[in-house]
């Protein structure tokens, strides 16, 4: 288990090349990568974070996955601080035998890291910033683990 | 002395990222009814709390969490990681 | 979309940061990399795959993905030739808008290609060769669609 | 004239990978009954059509597809890709 919060960039191709190395007794890896997207006009992202909470957050979210699913590794990387849009956010991979499990686990990940990992967006925009709201769509993803 | 934090909006909206208070509150709701009449910018953060979302000691917690031996408590807006 | 079948070696990593990059209407970039994996003694594997029909089938199947699925882009690279344990064959990547059908559309390529890609593995071991027979469950899983 | 593939253990028994053929079958079905008259090569190749795909010029089909105007005919088993 593999967990960074960190406010420096980091390349998903290099951190996918490495988490594909190790043992041989992984045969699927999926990976999740997030991107600032340009929601029209969209000229900066600020996130904020709540340190020692969110290790300790994603580390339990990241357990748990472990436990319901054969995992063979899990990787978590979470950027904070200003992002502008094409910026690489966040990134989740899992390892397993089989890709049904390497899948369901990548899911479950993102829709726990959306709603219960302690980051908070907030847009800047020519009208102005305005903090992302949570939506009922992304609490509701929770219902189906 | 316990250790309050306040995260997003509801940093925004009370001024400061953190601060040490000296309580008898002895749930997380007394403590956020203490604090409403100390200010209007308390009242402002705190006038709807369904809302907010509060974490006892960095575990995300109810609004009728007991306060006894704990050192920290924050109060945030629903949560957008990913 | 980019179709690429191959017996060369690919670096999962590259093919990622370069899939990541383009246009900033993407805000969700789901990977699967298939990896040979060391099944009790496994030595090497052969992949056969029918040149001209692997290309036609696997646009296929991901155009009906892009139709299906709001796609902004999507990648299949697929290996054949010989392979070893720990050596990646193949690798899907989707990108969109949201996490939902970036995921939905990895696994649906996934599913399609296990079992309706012209490809044909044979496993090398101590016991001798092996044609891998197609499991029940691989087809199955074309029912959820 | 069409080409007819064999791939994985279906090209293993028959010993080619392909073959041009003229036939007067016009299913894919009638091809395999000419052709498992032909050899005992083919009857092994063959025993077992539930075991088998055909695919008709680069498509998946059927053993009823018609061969009228078909160029290539292939016969494999179920694919394992991924």
């Amino acid at each position: 288990m593999d967990i960074r919060v960190q406010s420096d960039p980091f390349q998903p191709g290099e951190a996918l090349d490495t988490f594909c190395d190790g043992p041989t007794d992984v045969g699927a890896v999926v990976s999740f990568t997030g991107i600032v997207r340009d929601t029209g006009g969209l000229t900066r992202m600020e996130i904020e974070h709540y340190p020692g909470m969110t290790e300790r957050a994603i580390s339990e979210i990241a357990r748990r996955a472990t436990e319901r699913w054969a995992l063979s590794r899990c990787l978590v990387i979470h950027r904070y601080g200003s992002l502008v849009p094409g910026d690489r956010i966040m990134m989740v991979a899992t390892a397993s035998r089989h890709r049904a499990a390497a899948f369901e686990a990548a899911q479950y990940l993102m829709d726990y890291l959306k709603s219960r990992a302690p980051f908070w967006k907030k847009e800047f925009g020519p009208d102005g910033a305005e903090w992302v709201a949570a939506t009922d769509e992304d609490e509701d993803a929770l219902n189906r683990w | 002395m316990i250790d309050v934090m306040y995260f997003a909006w509801v940093r925004e909206r009370i001024g400061e990222p953190h601060e040490a208070l000296e309580t008898e509150a002895t749930t997380v709701a007394e403590l956020v009814a203490e604090l409403k009449t100390r200010d209007p910018r308390y009242e402002a953060a705190f006038a709807d709390l369904s809302a907010l979302r509060v974490a006892v000691d960095q575990e995300l917690a109810n609004f009728d969490a007991p306060l006894k031996g704990v050192r920290e408590v924050a109060f945030f807006p629903p949560m957008t990681g990913g």
